[in-house]
């Protein structure tokens, strides 16, 4: 232990879930006692009011953590998109939401101009393909060996512009997504359960068994090829990699590149949704508090994630939004991400920060 | 070249430890200081002086906030923007608050209340590092400009949501409001930035400098040396929002006159500064100047340096040709100069004193 | 001239006593140490010194005692010169890197009755011939490090003896006025000092000068270049050299202006440079040292700068010295020359650290010509002279406008020179020295009877007046053919070549004339990075063809040259060789002011002399030598010969004995 | 004495100098990993004392246990006779434990000055007011403090790199600037964790010469990790001898050099 030695984290009483936990239900517990006692009813408002509404109401209660459910795969989506660039690179790649965003817009620009469909997605895959080549060529290539943050700046840069070249070539107002033409369902299942009706979109519905398959490949993909394997040694030491005989650079590449595809089948789903436009890039922020939550290295991390924020969020506007305003979805995210990483500062699951003395 | 640094000599440790040791130096910033004091109110139109000499003033000031945070303590944030609106709606309350209270003091005060948040948003820095702090920072800035749109008080409640900039003297001449004119704010702005900047070489000169550098490049040991990680660290925080927060209430009082703020500082700004103390040199504040220049007069430089140039262009375009250029430019000059234009001046400064030698 | 400017003060501690009255404010010493430039300001070296010899008195220092004085240049090590001679007693500096021997005879032939010295080494150097020097009665450190545990009994930190004296002096008024009265019964006539000369052969020899001798040579050069309290001058060698005692002492305390001492000896050209100087006294060593480090790095320049810089010195060549002497030249070319000295002229001053200099003196040996018109033409004032110990340092000196390469200049103010019949340049003036100390039968050779005294060297006045210096008087000598032979002469016109350091010249009594040098590690190093020649340290480097091939070239250039002097054409060299190792001080082979100890080399290498006469294209040889740590160790080498062309002397006339001329 | 008898290897000990620092049966755990167990020794006073073991011997842990870096689960330790438990690194600095490290942990981005100036920073006391004014009072103070860290640099002998950047130094250079790091903060105690790791023999004996100064010179405790025995047999009074996590031997070099667990140890290991 003296060469390599882990600083363990002070320690919160014993174990800090144990310590929190209790301190969460203390609180809770005070809070709906002071709740029935208080006469002017704010803290009702907060701590049993919404309570008694998802009690009252579970068709509600569904449907609402039916939509936090599905944003919760795209913001997982985009946020498996980081991970797979960080694991491999060490890059965090701040682009990946324009990257959904530019295969979209790619893929509907295209078929604008006449390109049938499914010659437009290959077309799309041609053009993500290039645009790795080209981001480890101009951009990963000469900064290797830089600090993260520079890389990270680097990936800034790539962001803006692939916000002007993606304007500039296909116009900067928002587009319909080519949903039919994909032969991606329209229209709603309607379920009646829980004493109600519970919407269900057919497109959510195919998102969410499309994401569950593209993550099922890729997890065979990493386990099962050579270039996977070599994905996988690359993340733990470069060196590690290198002695496999694959190079750094072809590597890249192909991470990129498959980021890409994640980000062309993450933009059809989402285009298919709202529309194609660079409004997503907000949207593709709330990525980042997937990503505290999950931990930047973690493929289930990631998924998990996005499931607890979609679904967080999404309760915590419908429920206690009104509360304040409204509007809370802008925010929400990262208080939640911000409450986790106290108590988890390497993300539920990041590795063990290891300190070196 | 120009540098004759004999019979430069230190016989005092005051002298040893001067911001700007050699003589030569001290001229240079006279000179810009005569430039920017009499030159260009002389020279500049007032387009000149409101769309490129103010808002280089303000992106300097707020690059200089986050460069202490980010390129001294190491600590990055997404957040400026909001903490720069933080001082905006500070002032503008302040002032509805005390219309008789001297607007440059309140526009210094209400960076207090800008450091106050900034404490509170970088509490979580003790345990989370990095890019989890970068992205921690990303809740100030989106519960922020949530909280500027939907809290009424902020803005008095009035029916636009917008801060109203009121008429307000100093020495009897108008500062801030629509008869303030552009050269007053831009001397308003000047000082401000010179006082401010002074303080903060001050700061990154002295002990809590070295504390900050500390933490940032080796946390463990700085803890051996007694630097409380914690203090440091928020102290980053605070002084940086500080600096963000006069500067945010300088960017709607003698920048814009007002308007929707909350649109204002937006995540993109923050970007943008975030950019500049970047491009400009982590660790500089000299370096915090050449980022805001390049960033903030780029978009300028595009719009009206290419027609100008004979390249024919719409608004759309222009913009969206500027978004590649910026980020192309971005890119090359991480490659070129990963440590920013402060060092390729340190390494142009270096030649001059070596000239004609290489080295 | 004498005195009368100074009026009664005729001592060096009643100078130092007028400066601190006059110009106690202005800055006496400066020591950059801990960071900055110490400064101590007149007034307050003079309580410094005053405190100082009451501490020494205290140790019991008497009048016409010696003081050794060991150490790099060092404030208080000035200091202690001024507080001996307050005393009456005698400074003795000695050089800081002699050999524990030669330090030994040194103190032991002055019978030093103190040492002061810098540091933890001098003080182990001395403690280590202590048995020796029986009258050594204390001694006096300058830096406390590592001396912390010493047994302090007869050692005393100087800073402790200053202050103790200071505090005696404020406590009892009758030790002030003592000291004071001591201070007054010091003559101008009385010996000041005795500075040991390193000599070419033998024992060195302590030259005794009164404090009049030394007050008159620093007045003479004062008054010769208008030196006042404004000047600056760093101190850097060695102060046991009557040129630095002369220079940094003497002159400062006499015209008050600050001598600056540098942090140490590697870190003098930074010192210089930050200090400025404006008062410059070198070594032709210092001055090629600048110059090949200014070339070696302008190769690392890019095209574009490197062209510029020689089209810049190549203007400078054309015009630099006459606008410096005051002459007509174009307007053209002043403008051309006004636009180089602000993109090199100026820049190169002020990296060698010459930017505010007045005048700069070069002596000791002669300098080439191209490096001292390289000097002048970038805008250095830089002046030869020509002087010895014997002589309180000046003989000749070069008025301004008056400069020229090859001359040492004029006799200075208040010297008379004759030049002998066999060639030998006497001088005489008020400050020449009053003898070697307890050797009267070597100041009887030295000293004609009607005061003159004999320089060692020959040399003749040109017809401007000039004194032109051949060679060591004895060192003129003979080939076999009748042809002059110079030795120095062809050395210091092989050593104008930057790539070679060091050059001994064989040829007495033999057929015909030889050399054997030494290259130049960082410019010949430099060159062979640049073409690709490998090689693991000197010896290697030293036994290349290429590097034989262009050592060949510059002697061939010689050649050329002796070919064309009427006198010296017969002696070209015919035959020369690199030798195998540096030529070092440690190993005896060069003096300590780093001059060839040419009969020592002739037999040390006594097989590689051989070589070079009886025709062999090589010889193999084995030296002794001693390392850095004094650990001794044998290096053998097989030395290479090569032949050099000769050509046929151009003159009309066959040669003249040298001698003649005058 | 205020610390049992620990006497390992069975010889006397020097019964000289008060305590220092007490160590007291500690043991510290990662997870289910023994990093030391039980170990109990004592510092004095002025001494040198050396801690040599094997590789992974859990001699850098005990270091960090000293400076407050890990809590041990068990045991104490006890600093000028106050015992102290939960101990922080910047409270460990505050009350007079100063640190180098194995592997160099300076701060790279400043110049060797500033990093032996971040050393005087808890003995300088002006607060955020005069730190931005960087005049009056906090400018004497900060001259105040550059010339003790003068002499320090001068003590080091690393006067020519004053003003260089630490990072692109060698690394002898590099562990000289932070020895001077840790001196300037006036150590009482002054642990030195393989402070002749990586250097050359120059090096190592200007190193060894530098130690012994500190230690005569300002009577500076020293407490060491080193792998060259020779240099611990020369330095150290005292030396401590750990394996596994394990206390074998304690007692003066020639003492523990003759101990035949200790021998066993390094054959084991073969140093």
């Amino acid at each position: 232990m003296s060469d390599v030695a882990a600083r363990p984290a002070p320690n919160l009483l014993a174990n800090p879930w144990i310590k929190a936990g209790l301190i969460v239900a203390g609180l809770i517990a005070a809070a709906m006692l002071g709740a029935r006692l208080d006469g002017s009813g704010t803290l009702y408002k907060i701590f049993i009011d919404p309570f008694d509404q998802m009690a009252a109401a579970p068709d509600l209660l569904a449907q609402t953590i039916w939509e936090g459910l599905v944003s919760g795969v795209l913001y997982a989506l985009i946020a498996l998109g980081f991970v797979l660039i960080f694991k491999a690179s060490g890059v965090f790649n701040f682009a990946q939401g324009i990257m959904v965003v530019f295969a979209a817009l790619t893929l509907v620009g295209l078929h604008e101009k006449g390109v049938p469909a499914w010659l437009a997605v290959i077309l799309t895959l041609g053009v993500m393909f290039l645009l790795a080549v080209a981001i480890e060529r101009v951009v990963l290539r000469p900064l290797v060996n830089q600090p993260d943050i520079i890389l990270f700046m680097a990936t800034f840069g790539i962001t803006y512009f692939l916000i002007g070249f993606g304007e500039s070539v296909f116009g900067g107002s928002p587009k319909q997504m080519i949903a039919d033409q994909l032969y991606l369902p329209k229209g709603a299942i309607d379920l009646k359960i829980l004493g109600g009706l519970v919407s269900l979109q057919k497109i959510d519905i195919a998102a969410a068994i499309i994401a569950s398959v593209m993550i099922a490949v890729l997890a065979l993909f990493f386990q099962y090829t050579r270039i996977g394997r070599a994905l996988r040694a690359v993340a733990d030491s470069h060196k590690a990699a290198l002695s496999v005989g694959i190079s750094l650079n072809q590597i890249w590449v192909i991470v990129w590149f498959t980021a890409g595809i994640v980000a062309l089948i993450t933009g059809i789903m989402w285009g298919a949704r709202s529309d194609v436009s660079f409004a997503l890039e907000i949207v593709a922020l709330k990525a980042l508090p997937v990503l505290i939550l999950g931990g930047f290295t973690s493929i289930p991390g990631a998924i998990i994630g996005g499931l607890i924020i979609g679904i967080g969020e999404k309760i915590g506007e419908f429920y206690w939004g009104p509360l304040i305003g409204g509007g809370i979805e802008s925010w929400l995210a990262y208080f939640i991400a911000l409450g986790f990483l106290l108590f988890r500062p390497q993300g539920l699951f990041g590795d063990k920060i290891i300190e070196r003395i | 070249m120009f540098y004759r640094e004999a019979g430069q000599f230190k016989s005092t440790y005051a002298a040893d430890m001067a911001v700007f040791p050699i003589r030569q130096d001290r001229i240079g910033l006279a000179i810009i200081l005569l430039i920017a004091f009499i030159g260009i109110p002389l020279i500049g139109n007032d387009f000149f002086i409101t769309s490129v000499m103010i808002p280089f003033l303000v992106f300097s000031l707020a690059a200089i906030g986050l460069n202490i945070l980010t390129g001294y303590t190491g600590l990055i944030s997404l957040g400026t923007a909001a903490f720069m609106g933080v001082g905006a709606y500070a002032c503008y309350k302040l002032t509805t608050a005390f219309p008789g209270v001297n607007i440059i003091v309140l526009i210094l005060v209400s960076g207090l209340f800008s450091a106050a948040i900034g404490v509170l948003f970088g509490l979580p820095s003790l345990r989370i590092k990095g890019f989890y702090l970068a992205v921690a920072t990303l809740a100030a800035q989106f519960f922020l400009q949530w909280a500027f749109v939907r809290v009424p008080w902020l803005f008095n409640y009035n029916a636009s949501g917008a801060i109203e900039v009121p008429q307000r003297l100093l020495f009897g001449i108008p500062v801030t409001g629509a008869s303030a004119s552009p050269e007053t704010r831009y001397f308003v702005c000047l000082c401000l930035v010179i006082v401010m900047t002074w303080f903060a070489s001050n700061l990154v000169h002295g002990k809590i400098g070295r504390s900050w550098m500390a933490v940032r490049d080796m946390d463990i040991a700085a803890e051996l040396m007694g630097i409380k990680l914690l203090n440091a660290k928020l102290l980053a925080f605070a002084v940086s929002s500080f600096y963000a927060g006069v500067a945010g209430a300088m960017m709607i009082f003698l920048w814009y006159g007002g308007g929707e703020a909350a649109d204002v500082f937006n995540i993109r700004l923050s970007f943008n500064i975030l950019f500049m103390v970047i491009i400009g040199g982590l660790g500089s504040l000299i370096g915090s100047f050449f980022g805001a220049a390049f960033i903030a007069s780029l978009p300028t430089i595009m719009k009206f340096g290419l027609p100008a140039l004979g390249v024919p262009m719409s608004g759309a375009t222009a913009e969206h040709v500027t978004f590649m250029l910026v980020g192309a430019l971005i890119i090359i000059f991480l490659i070129v100069e990963p440590h920013g234009l402060a060092r390729l001046w340190q390494i142009g400064k270096q030649k001059l004193r070596t000239w004609p030698f290489p080295y | 001239m004498a005195s009368a400017s100074v009026g009664q003060a005729d001592t060096f501690p009643k100078l130092l006593l007028r400066n601190g009255r006059e110009r106690g404010a202005r800055v006496a010493f400066r020591h950059k140490d801990l960071g900055i430039w110490q400064s101590w300001n007149w007034a307050e070296v003079t309580e410094q010194v005053r405190g100082f010899a009451r501490g020494l008195q205290n140790l019991g220092l008497k009048r016409g005692e010696k003081v050794a004085i060991v150490g790099y240049n060092r404030p208080r090590l000035y200091w202690a010169m001024a507080a001996a001679q307050w005393l009456g007693a005698v400074p003795v500096p000695v050089y800081a890197d002699s050999v524990a021997d030669e330090m030994a005879y040194v103190l032991d032939h002055a019978e030093a009755v103190f040492a002061c010295v810098q540091d933890q080494e001098q003080v182990d150097k001395i403690l280590s011939i202590a048995e020796r020097l029986p009258g050594l009665r204390h001694m006096l450190y300058d830096e406390p490090r590592g001396l912390r545990d010493y047994d302090h009994g007869k050692l005393h930190a100087i800073d402790a003896v200053i202050a103790s004296g200071r505090e005696d002096l404020t406590a009892s008024p009758e030790a002030a006025a003592a000291l004071e009265r001591e201070m007054l019964a010091g003559k101008g006539s009385d010996l000041g000092i005795i500075l040991y000369t390193s000599g070419t052969t033998g024992r060195p020899k302590g030259v005794m000068l009164s404090h009049t001798n030394v007050i008159t040579a620093a007045e003479i050069g004062c008054q010769f270049d208008g030196l006042n309290e404004s000047d600056e001058i760093i101190a850097y060698l060695p102060i046991a050299w009557v040129g630095d005692h002369v220079f940094s002492y003497a002159q400062a305390i006499v015209a008050g202006f600050c001598v600056n001492c540098p942090e140490g000896p590697e870190t003098v050209i930074d010192d210089r440079r930050e200090v400025g100087t404006t008062y410059a006294f070198a070594p032709p060593r210092v001055f090629e040292t600048m110059l090949t480090l200014t070339m070696v790095r302008m190769e690392d320049a890019g095209r574009l700068k490197r062209g510029m810089f020689h089209y810049f010195l190549g203007v400078a060549k054309q015009h630099g010295e006459k606008i410096l002497n005051g002459e007509s030249v174009p307007l053209g070319g002043r403008l051309l020359y006004g636009l180089g000295d602000i993109l090199v002229y100026g820049p190169l001053r002020n990296r060698f650290g010459l930017t505010k200099i007045k005048v700069g003196y070069t002596a000791g040996e002669a300098i080439g010509p191209e490096l001292f018109k390289f000097y002048r033409s970038i805008g250095v004032n830089l002046k030869q002279l020509y002087g010895q110990t014997e002589a309180g340092v000046y003989i000749t000196m070069q008025p301004n406008g008056e400069i020229r390469a090859d001359t040492v200049g004029r006799p200075a103010p208040l010297v008379e020179i004759r030049i002998d019949d066999n060639g030998e340049v006497l001088y005489r003036s008020p400050s020449i020295f009053g003898g070697y100390f307890k050797d009267p039968e070597k100041t009887a050779e030295t000293m004609t009877a009607d005061g003159y005294v004999r320089s060692g060297d020959a040399g003749f006045f040109d017809e401007e007046g000039h004194l032109k210096i051949i060679d060591r008087a004895k060192d003129v000598g003979k080939l076999n053919s009748g042809d002059l032979f110079p030795p120095k002469y062809i050395e210091n016109k092989l050593k104008f070549y930057p790539n070679i350091k060091e050059v001994v010249a064989f040829g007495q009594g033999r057929d015909y004339a030889t050399v054997a040098l030494n290259i130049d590690l960082t410019a010949v190093g430099n060159w062979a990075e640049r073409n690709n020649v490998v090689y693991a340290s000197y010896q290697e480097l030293a036994g290349h063809d290429l590097v034989y091939d262009m050592i060949a070239e510059h002697v061939d250039e010689v050649n050329r040259s002796l070919a064309a002097e009427p006198l010296m054409g017969g002696a070209q060299i015919k035959r020369f060789l690199i030798l195998h190792k540096e030529l070092d001080a440690d190993d005896g082979e060069l003096t300590r002011t780093q001059k060839v100890r040419r009969g020592f080399i002739a037999e040390r290498y006594a097989a590689l002399v051989n070589a070079l006469y009886d025709g062999s294209q090589a010889a193999d040889i084995s030296t002794e030598v001693t390392f850095e740590d004094g650990r001794k160790g044998v290096i053998s080498a097989n030395v290479k010969v090569r032949d050099a062309k000769t050509y046929p002397v151009s003159a009309a006339e066959r040669p003249v004995p040298a001698r003649a001329a005058a | 004495m205020n610390a049992e008898p620990m006497n390992v290897s069975g010889s006397p000990l020097r019964d000289e100098g008060e305590v220092l620092l007490a160590v007291q049966n500690v043991s510290l755990r990662f997870g289910g990993v023994k990093a030391i167990t039980d170990v109990s020794f004592d510092i004095r006073k002025g001494e040198v004392r050396a801690i040599i073991g094997p590789n992974g011997a859990g001699k850098t842990s005990m270091l960090n246990c000293i400076n407050g870096f890990y809590q041990p689960q068990e045991g104490q330790i006890s600093f000028k006779g106050q015992r102290r438990d939960r101990m922080k690194p910047h409270r460990a600095a505050a009350a007079g434990i100063a640190r180098t490290f194995q592997n160099v942990a300076l701060f790279k981005g400043m110049s060797t000055l500033d990093n032996i100036m971040t050393g005087r920073t808890l003995k300088m006391k002006r607060g955020f007011f005069w730190q931005a004014l960087r005049h009056g009072p906090a400018m004497t103070e900060e001259i105040e403090h550059r010339r003790v860290v003068e002499d320090i640099i001068d003590f080091l002998q690393i006067e020519h790199i004053r003003k260089l950047p630490v990072g692109k130094l060698p690394y002898g250079l590099q562990k000289r600037v932070e020895l001077g790091r840790a001196l300037a903060m006036e150590p009482e105690l002054l642990l030195l964790d393989e402070p002749m790791a990586g250097m050359n023999l120059e090096e190592k004996e200007d190193m060894c010469r530098f130690i012994l100064d500190v230690n005569q010179q300002f009577g500076t405790t020293i407490a060491l990790i080193e792998h060259d025995m020779g240099v611990v047999m020369d330095l150290s009074d005292r030396v401590v001898v750990l394996e596994y996590g394990r206390k074998i031997a304690d007692g003066t070099p020639s003492e523990v050099k003759a101990d035949q667990k200790v021998i066993d140890a390094y054959l084991g290991v073969a140093h």
